[in-house]
Formats: C-alpha cells, structure tokens, sequence
C-alpha cells in the first residue's frame, strides 16, 4: 500500500488519495501522523500539502515531530520511497530528509497558478516517465515555496544531480522573469542523495486527470507506484 | 416568575443602562414584561444582542417574507443556518453568503479571515463538507491608499483563511466605487456537500440530552463584536470599537471540520450549530427555539482562554472557531473522544429541558433565566416607513440623443479594459487556492465558476455545480426594483453559460441606515425585485443575509444586494467555457442590442456620469435564453458562451480572446449598424450571450424555436479583435496581445505603486 | 544607529500560533511549557543625530507600520549609536 | 517562569518582508530608516526549578521548534521568575 500521512491542517491528503487511488488505481490510503508506525505493507510514503499544524510556526516545522514520521524517516534511509508535496516538502525539509528550507515567497504573496517545469536530472526512481528537457505543466499553490540552501549544498544538489524540477518559461527557459517564488536557481524539486526522496512544491496530484489540470502530475505519480511496487 | 440572581460587581440594570445597550424603551418595557422582573446583567446583555438588527432582522423581516423560498428540489429554505437544495444521485448542496463589512473596515485581514471562517462552519454545521467559496469584495477608489491597504488586506484575510482550511476559492466579485470609500463591502459565500438524508439541524431536541460546547476556548474577545457593529452606522467611533476585533485561526477550523464530519457521520448528535454572531447566546437560543425546548447551561464549565470572564463576558463573547451541539444521551464520551483526537476541547455544558427556558447558572447561582420564544421567534418586527428618494428622478433623467458619439471607440474600449471594474482580477485570485479538493474545472476567470461534485467517501459524480455572484450597484442606486433583477437574470445567465440549469440563489442585501426611509424605499424596492427575479426564473431564495447601516458619518452605500445563484450540470464532461478554444469557429450573438446607454461603465467613462435607466430586464426571454444555452451545450453546439455584461459588447467579445495564461485566439465581427455605434459596442442591454460554435446552422435553428434572438456575427481566429460596421471601416481593429495587456494590467499597476 | 522593537498581540488576543506551539510542546514531551505567545521582532538600522531623534521616528514607524495597532502592541525595546 | 527568544535571519539569508518594509519607510516618507529586518519573538512561560534548570530546556526548544537552524539563529534574551 502507499501511505498518505494526514496530519492535522493536511489539505491535499484526500486530493492525493484521489489521485493515487481513484485516477491512478494504486491501493493509497491515509495514515494518522499519531500512528508510531507505517502499515507494514507499505511500499511508499507520500507527504501531502495543506497547512499542517496551521503552518503556525513555520511551514513544516511542527509536523515533523509527529510520531510516523520517525517511521517514515527509517523507512526512507532504508531506501523506501518518499514523496512530498508543498507542505511535504517543507516538511522532508524541516526533518532534515532533504537539504535547504522553504522560505516566504518573493513577492510575499500566496501564488497560485500553473507552473511550466523544466525536467532537469532523471537519475531518481521518480523520473522513470521523464526526459532531461522535457517541459512540465503542473499547478503551484503556496504562500512559502522559495528554495534556500547555503551555499556548500546548492553546489552538492547540482553535483549529484538531486535537481529533478526548475521553475521555467513556456518553452523551458530558466530565468529571473520564469521564477514565480524567488527560488534559488529555479529550483522547483529536489530529490536526496540516494534519489528515493524527492520533495517539490508543485501539485502532481492536482494534475492527474484532463479536464482538472492535465495530467503531467501523473507521471511523477506513476513513476513512484512503480518504483514501490518494483521494491 | 422566574429567579435570577445579580452578582457582585454587575452594574445596576435600569433603563438607562438599556439605552447604552441599544435597547429602545419600547423594547425595554417589553423585557419588563416578559420577565416580570428587572433583567440581570447577563440577561439584558442577551436581550440587547438577540434584538439587535444583526440577529432579529427586525427592519428587514417583513420584506424578506415575502421572497419565494420553496420548491420541489428545495430541501431547506431560510431560516437555518444555510439553504439546501436536492442536486441529484441523493446528494445535497448546502450554500449561503454573509456579509463581514464593518469588521473587515477596521481589521481588513482579520475581519475577511473570520468573515469565511464564519461562513464556512454555517455550512459544515449541516453535515457538508464545503468545497468551494467565493468572496464578493467592493472597495472605494484605488487613488486613495486607505483602500489600497484594505483590498490587500481583505485579499490577504480571504486566502490566508480559505487557503489553511483547505477549500478552494473559485469565484467573485471585485469592484470599486467613490460610495464605499467609508463602508467597504465583504460577502463570503460557501457551498458544501452533503447526502441528503444526513443533513443536521439545529436544533436542540430530546429532553435531558446533554448539551456539548466543542472547539476554541471561549475568551474576551468579540463582545457586542458582529451584532452592535452590524447594527449601527459608522462615527468616528469606530476606532474605539476595535477591541471587538476578532483573530482567525484557521488550522483550528480546519480540525473542527474534520472533526465534526467525522461526528455526522455517526448518531451521537441530534443537534449542532455554530456560534456566530452573538456566540453562545444566539446558538443556544435558537437550538431551544427551533426545537420548542429548553436549556440549562453550567456556564463554567465552558472552556475559558482568558481568566476572571464575567458572565456577561462569556455569553456575549463572539470568539471563533466554537460549536454547540446536543448529543444522545449515554453519548458524551464517544463525542468529546473525536474532538480530542483532533486536538480540540470538547465540554458538557449543559443539557436540554422541558420547560422553554433558558437557564444559565454560574457556580451554582442561576444568573440568567428567561423564557426562550419571546426572545427568539418573537423579537420585535419593525414596519419602518419607506419613501422614494427625493433625487431618484432626477438621476433617472438621460438624454442619450444629446450625448456626443463616441469618437474613438478602440480608445474607449482600451481604457474600459484597464479600468478598475472591468480589468482582470487575477492579481486578486492568483492569492486564493482555486484548487485544493481538485473539482475545479472553471475557476475564477469564468462567467461562473464550474466545480465537479464529488460523494464524501470521494467518488467523483458526473456532476457539478456552477456558481456566480453578481450585482451592479450603479443599476441598483438608479432603480433598486429593476438593477436587483438584472443581478439575478445575471447571476442566473452566468450559470446557464456553462451549460448548468440555476437551482436557487443566496443574497446578501447590503444597503444603509434602514430608519431613513429613503434607504427602506431602497430595500423594499430591491426585494420586490429578487422576489419576482427569483420566481420568474424558478430560483427560489434558499437562504441569505442583510447587512444594514453600511454608512459613514450620514453617507450611505449605493443598494448592493450580492446575489449568488448555484445551477446544476448533470454531464460535467460537456460544459462551456467563456474563452475561444478553437479558431474558425462561429461567432454567433444571442438577445437582442437596444440603446440602452443608461447607468454604463461607457457613460461613466466619456461623461463622468451615473445617470438614466439601467437596461431593461425581460425575464421571459431570460428564462427562454437560458434554456436555449443548456440545451445548446448538452448538443455538443455550444463550447464558447460568455455573458455580455459591464462595458458591453465589445469588452466582452475582447474577454473571449483572454486565455487563462495570456492572449488566446482573436476574432473578426460584423456588427447590423441599426442603433448608434457606441450602444452597439459599449451598451449593457441585458440577456446577451456571445457564443462560439461548430455547428452554426443547428444552433440558429434551435435559437429560432426557442424564441431568442440569434445572429451569426463573425468568427474566431488571428491575433487581433476587429468589430465592424457591415460593409463599413473597422471601429476597433486591435492586437489580442494589447487588449490583452491592458487588461491585464489594470489592478497590478494602480496596486503595485505601494 | 540601530533599534530593536518588539510586536506583540494584545493581551485578549486571540494568539493562534502561540496556541499551536504550545500544545505542539506538550506532545513534544517538553512537559514544564505551559504556554507559548508569538510576536514579532524588528531590527531597524536608521540614521539619527541622536537617541532623542530617533525615538520619535521609531514610534511613529511601530504604529504605523511594524504593528497593526488594532490588535497589536509596540515596544521600543533598545536603540543603540 | 518567563523567558523571552529571539528568532532571528541568519545575516546571509535574505529577508523579503524586511526588505518590504523597509522599502515601504522609503515612499512614505520616513527617510532615515536605513534597513529593517524581521524576526520572531517568543513569550515563554514555563515550570521549572530555576534559571540553570530552565535554560537547557529553552536551549533544546529554540533549537528543535522554534528555529530552523538552517536559514535562522536563536537567542534567550531573558528568563525571569
Ligand atoms: N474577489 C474575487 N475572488 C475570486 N474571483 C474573482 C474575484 N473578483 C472577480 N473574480 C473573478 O473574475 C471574473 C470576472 O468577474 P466579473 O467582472 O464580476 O464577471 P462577470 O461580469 O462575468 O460577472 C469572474 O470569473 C470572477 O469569478
Ligand atoms: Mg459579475
């Protein structure tokens, strides 16, 4: 089964379990974030968006104590994969799963619109249905999505290839004018070291089916089914 | 005779101390009556915030009886906490709009935030889970920078609310004008889903079963906040009211609604309500009144956040985000566990009696007891006299064969496009989640907003609910009977453009101090017109709001009664969108052009005058056309239709070659020059649909049977918009691309100059 | 010259976030946390002839600006040359 | 107890609601004002034996909860009976 942590102020969980379930017909379910445990059938973990905790203190940063979540971080460093969305991503972030922060956006307003997406590295198990070049359409809706690292791991992310998504123009271009938050390098999605986590702002779960959105999220999407199922 | 006793430190309760509560002394020798005795503190603090205009309708209850309110599909009408309509597949949608106006003047972030955090729990408090919002916002003028930091701090408060508490907003109204500049406007609408056989009531039934409070500790603030705010017209006190201001938390929301979802769906309540206006007061009066009951209440075992709260403070506290609800008896354990689970307080406070009244001890003294039903059911109904505005006839005079015609008519139509009421919104938008729960499919941007209904377990249905909120305020100020039709005929037509039938509409009737009788004439006036609007088009009045005393220091807004009108589309998989999709697609006109220059956003702009007649509303042909745009859109006939409304024809025609990104597809018209030009591109004639076609010869054909006027106009295409007098040069032959960005434009560079 | 100033709500002011991290604490397992209020803090570098001049400024910059005085309250809370 | 946290940007993060602010002192008029940053501020009441009891325990909270290391420093300003 995949597991979508729900924690209190969790929005997007439903629309995961939709996409996953409904669209994608992969057997997704909810888990409590009071659970000390994952089911023990699960075969991957997503993070869904939303406001967890009212994204009080900051986005991500109280949720990350919830008790799944240590669970979820052994079943990540044993290679199990994990995958966050918005307030996910903040929150793999905030428990130090993936490098850097998420920060207020550059104009200081929520955003929310279609994002174009330039596929970057395609080295993760997350990017089996993907192409370096290829141009994602997927919509962006969040108030804290600007990327911050420090220097040492901005150039490690690149080094390694952990840069999965930048935030681009119709026709790929990267630049100051296609950066809708302030991201640093454009940077849109993430993925660890070892290429099983992968946290990005971007809603793959609101772009899974035509008429709502396209269905360019679904290839993330699928791309994680497969892997889990391959484990 | 009831006994209630007076606690030390309580001030002495006299007629005067009623006049400081806004009691009249009519009122107050009616409480005399009633009790038999001098009220208590608490108990004349009740009295002032249930008759208050905010919770008694007092000025506006004859009126509104007259609304139609039924149907067969009308499964609730007004007077619960939202209207609820039969959509189908045993489902149910539940929907209201409420006005947030004076609260979000002083504290626009906060006053917007728990203006939709108030809307929001009117609805789930029925069983729904809201899906989708809209918020109708009217500020005054840009130039001014007072208005500037309220818009942005209403948009700030809509989105950071509705956005944490995770439903989408899809839809709105944004306008400016010189009459709010000291009374804004905020009307927050919401629309949830329900089964319908598990819809909840408010009501406070079975005696003995116990009365359970749930939610946010009760604290200081808020009192006398929505209900004496709401009941009075701004001074220069308004200031010193804002200690009354209230905090939003929206992650506290957003649990209970889980939370109480999670409990509807089991048989442990046979009553719930929100505590809105007038917190604890008003929810437990009318959960005993609604049911015929009684109450007795242990006010301190009500959670507190603040310490040393008087009675008087925890009755009339208007805190946020609190529920009360009557379980079954043996249940309270299983229904305080849910809360807990969600990390929210849950306490007995009470339970339900036999007596019809209402008993409220503290610490083992009863300080408040008073029979439920004169309260309530019979507050006090005023007749207040109305009398036709000695100006009316003078602002209706328009002479439009004096009026010079337009020279430059690609000018004209650029400068209505930048302009702040016809300009694109998306800078508001942009800040709102439109998406989260995922049935969006038109968002804002449409004519309506079109969202997939889907079953609570998650099962995505066929269909989906179109929604639009509409009024012109200007048509209203110069005839409110005739400009409140044209909002619902509008309301309605922008339903009907995404191919969806109108089922029944919410209002919100925001107007000025309702003892002047000019501003009653305005109101009786603009209820007469939703009523006959709302049979005419069988739409009846499912629930609603009035907002009074919008007025500042003897200046009232102009009648702005917000209607919001929900339809049905059975097959969501065909429905229309206000954009070109394809070119070399037909254009095609349906209604009919008069000149009808009256009361528009072209006179405004070339004469700097509101004046003559609003456009005649024809509600026959209204019914006919919207009729004709379903059928036309179930045939596969129709993929384009967007309303004609502000700045006419050809803002409209330039707003279908808009795509949600940028510029779309262009077109090319030709235009029967048989009235002036100018009221052929600019007048606002109502029951007017562009549509787009690739089956032009069907379409006619079936416009023709139907009865509505139709002509075949041009078609899409090319990059440019070009609008012609047949067999003449062009009056407006323009770039998308300039149209577009002038458009586009309009509230990003009057807002970002900080 | 350099200010610090500190934004704090109201005392009967609703405190959300506040709210949240306190009980947040609880089930953290740091039990002695009875409660937690949020406010806000500004540093603001100024030029100033003097703390005389500056105060004023700074008050006037707090109310108008760092604090939304409906719901808030200010502290000057150091200026320093 | 009460003691008081300061969350402050570290000096090389930038700070967009500060530089908002202070680009807002700029067209309204406030001429002197040079640079503003924003930080969070946090009233913490809490049980414990006394100062040298409290501290560690404020320590760890700073660290874990209310900053983020990464992109924040945290400071105990004050701890009071
Ligand atoms: N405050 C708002 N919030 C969300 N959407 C808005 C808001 N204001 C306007 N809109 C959207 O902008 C579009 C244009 O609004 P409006 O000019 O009122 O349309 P119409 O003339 O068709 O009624 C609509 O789709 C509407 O939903
Ligand atoms: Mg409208």
């Amino acid at each position: 089964m995949f597991a979508v942590i729900q924690f209190p102020g969790s929005n997007d969980d439903r629309d995961m379990v939709h996409a996953m379930k409904t669209v994608l017909s992969a057997d997704a379910r909810l888990v409590w974030h009071g659970d000390s445990e994952l089911p023990s059938d699960c075969r991957g973990v997503l993070v869904p968006g939303g406001f967890s905790y009212g994204d009080y203190l900051r986005c991500g940063a109280m949720a990350r104590f919830s008790p799944v979540m240590a669970d979820v971080k052994r079943f990540a460093e044993n290679g199990g994969p994990v995958l966050g969305t918005c307030n996910g991503f903040q929150v793999l972030c905030e428990s130090g799963l993936l490098p850097g922060a998420l920060r207020r956006n550059r104009d200081l307003h929520f955003i929310c619109e279609t994002a174009s997406l330039l596929v970057e590295s395609t080295g993760s198990v997350f990017a089996s249905e993907l192409s370096p070049g290829q141009v994602l359409r997927i919509p962006i809706k969040h108030g804290e999505g600007c990327y911050f690292a420090h220097a040492d791991d901005l150039a490690a992310l690149e080094a390694n290839g952990q840069i999965v998504l930048r935030y681009c123009g119709p026709d790929g271009e990267v630049s100051e004018a296609t950066n809708p938050n302030g991201s640093l390098g454009n940077i849109a999605g993430i993925t660890n070291r070892a290429g099983n986590v992968f946290g990005l702002m971007p809603h793959p779960e609101h772009a899974v089916e035509p008429a709502f959105g396209g269905t360019d999220g679904a290839r993330l999407l699928r791309a994680l089914i497969q892997a889990g199922e391959g484990a | 005779m009831s006994e209630a006793v007076s606690l030390p430190g309580d001030p002495k309760v006299d007629e005067q101390l009623a006049r400081e509560h806004d009691l009249t002394d009519e009122e107050w020798q009616n409480i005399l009556e009633i009790l038999g005795r001098t009220p208590t503190y608490p108990e004349l603090g009740i009295f002032s915030v249930m008759w208050a205009e905010h919770c008694s309708y007092k000025s506006s209850k004859k009126h509104l009886k007259t609304l139609p309110t039924s149907a067969e599909h009308v499964l609730q009408g007004p007077g619960e906490n939202a209207g609820a309509v039969a959509i189908g597949d045993g489902l149910a949608a539940i929907f209201k709009v409420e006005s947030h106006n004076h609260p979000s003047f002083i504290e626009p972030v906060q006053g917007a935030a728990t203006g939709v955090g108030g809307i929001l729990r009117d609805i789930f408090t029925m069983g729904a889970r809201p899906v989708a919002s809209l918020d109708s916002i009217r500020f005054g003028p840009l130039e001014d920078p007072k208005h500037r930091h309220l818009l942005r701090g209403v948009v700030e408060g809509v989105g950071g609310y509705g956005n944490s508490v995770g439903v989408a907003t899809v839809g709105g109204e944004t306008q400016f004008h010189p009459c709010y500049a000291g009374n804004i406007l905020v009307n927050a609408f919401n629309l949830g889903i329900v089964e319908a056989d598990n819809i909840f009531l408010g009501t406070a039934t079975g005696v003995g079963n116990p009365v359970i409070y749930a939610g946010s500790k009760t604290g200081r603030d808020g009192i006398h906040g929505a209900s004496l705010l709401a009941s009075a017209e701004f001074g220069d006190e308004a200031d010193q009211m804002r200690p009354t201001v209230q905090v939003g938390d929206p992650f506290t929301e957003n649990c209970l609604i889980e939370a109480c979802l999670e409990l509807m769906s089991t048989d442990h309540v046979v009553g719930i309500q929100d505590m809105g206006a007038a917190g604890l007061t008003c929810s437990a009066f009318e959960m005993a009144s609604r049911a015929g009951t009684g109450i007795v209440m242990e006010l301190d075992q009500v959670p507190q956040r603040a310490a040393d709260m008087t009675p008087y403070e925890m009755l009339l506290s208007e805190s946020q985000e609190r529920m009360l609800m009557v379980a079954r008896k043996g249940r309270e354990a299983q229904v305080c566990e849910i809360f807990q689970r969600w990390g929210l307080d849950a306490m007995v406070v009470g339970r339900v009696t036999d007596d019809g009244r209402m008993k409220i001890n503290w610490h083992g003294d009863t300080v408040v007891d008073i029979p439920v039903d004169p309260v309530s059911a019979a507050a006090p109904e005023l007749d207040r006299p109305t009398q036709e505005p000695a100006a009316l006839r003078e602002r209706q005079k328009l002479d439009t064969s004096a009026l010079p015609p337009e020279e430059d008519p690609e000018g004209a139509l650029l400068a209505l496009l930048d302009s702040p009421n016809l300009c694109s919104k998306a800078w508001v938008a942009r800040q709102y989640d439109q998406l989260v729960q995922g049935n969006t499919l038109i968002g804002p941007g449409g004519d309506a907003a079109l969202v997939r209904v889907k079953r609570d377990d998650g099962t995505p249905t066929r269909k989906a609910l179109a929604i639009s909120a509409d009024c012109n305020p200007r048509w209203c100020w110069l005839d409110p009977f005739a400009g409140t039709q044209a909002a619902v005929a509008e309301s309605a037509r922008n339903v009907a453009c995404t191919g969806a039938r109108p089922l029944a509409l919410t209002n919100c009737l925001n107007f000025g101090n309702p003892e002047k009788p000019e501003i009653m004439w305005e109101f009786a006036e603009a209820v007469r017109g939703l009523g006959e609007a709302a049979e005419a088009l069988g739409t009846p009045v499912i629930s609603g709001n009035v907002s009074l005393y919008n007025e500042t220091k003897g200046s009232a807004i102009y009648p702005t009664p917000t209607i919001v009108m929900v339809g049905l589309l059975e097959d969501h998989t065909r429905h229309a969108v206000s954009q070109f999709r394809e070119a070399g697609r037909v254009i095609v006109l349906l209604g009919e052009t008069r000149e009808e220059l009256g009361g528009s956003e072209w006179l405004l702009f070339r004469t700097g005058r509101e004046a003559g007649l609003p456009p005649r509303v024809d509600l026959d042909h209204e019914r006919r056309l919207q009729g004709l745009l379903r059928e036309g859109v179930a045939a596969g006939e129709i993929e384009t239709a967007h309303d004609i409304s502000d700045g006419g024809f050809a803002v409209a025609l330039s707003e279908c070659t808009f795509s949600s990104d940028g510029p779309g597809i262009g077109a090319r018209v030709e235009l029967r020059n048989g009235i002036r030009p100018d009221a052929l591109l600019f007048g606002e004639s109502t029951g007017r649909v562009i549509v787009a076609t690739d089956s032009p010869d069907a379409l006619l054909e079936r416009a023709h049977a139907a009865g509505v006027p139709a002509a075949r106009i041009g078609e899409t295409g090319g990059d440019r918009v070009s609008i012609t007098p047949t067999g003449g040069e062009a009056w407006v032959d323009i770039p998308v691309q300039e149209l577009h960005a002038a458009w586009a434009a309009g509230l990003p560079r009057r807002l970002e100059a900080v | 010259m350099k200010a610090l100033i500190h934004v704090t709500l109201k005392p009967d002011v609703l405190d959300p976030q506040g709210k949240a991290i306190g009980a947040a604490c609880g089930s953290l397992g740091y039990e002695g946390i009875r409660d937690v209020r949020q406010g806000k803090l500004f540093e603001v570098e100024l030029d100033a002839a003097d703390e005389a001049a500056a105060r004023p400024l700074l008050a006037e910059l707090a109310d108008k600006l760092l604090s939304n005085p409906v719901i808030e309250d200010y502290e000057i809370v150091s200026i320093e040359v």
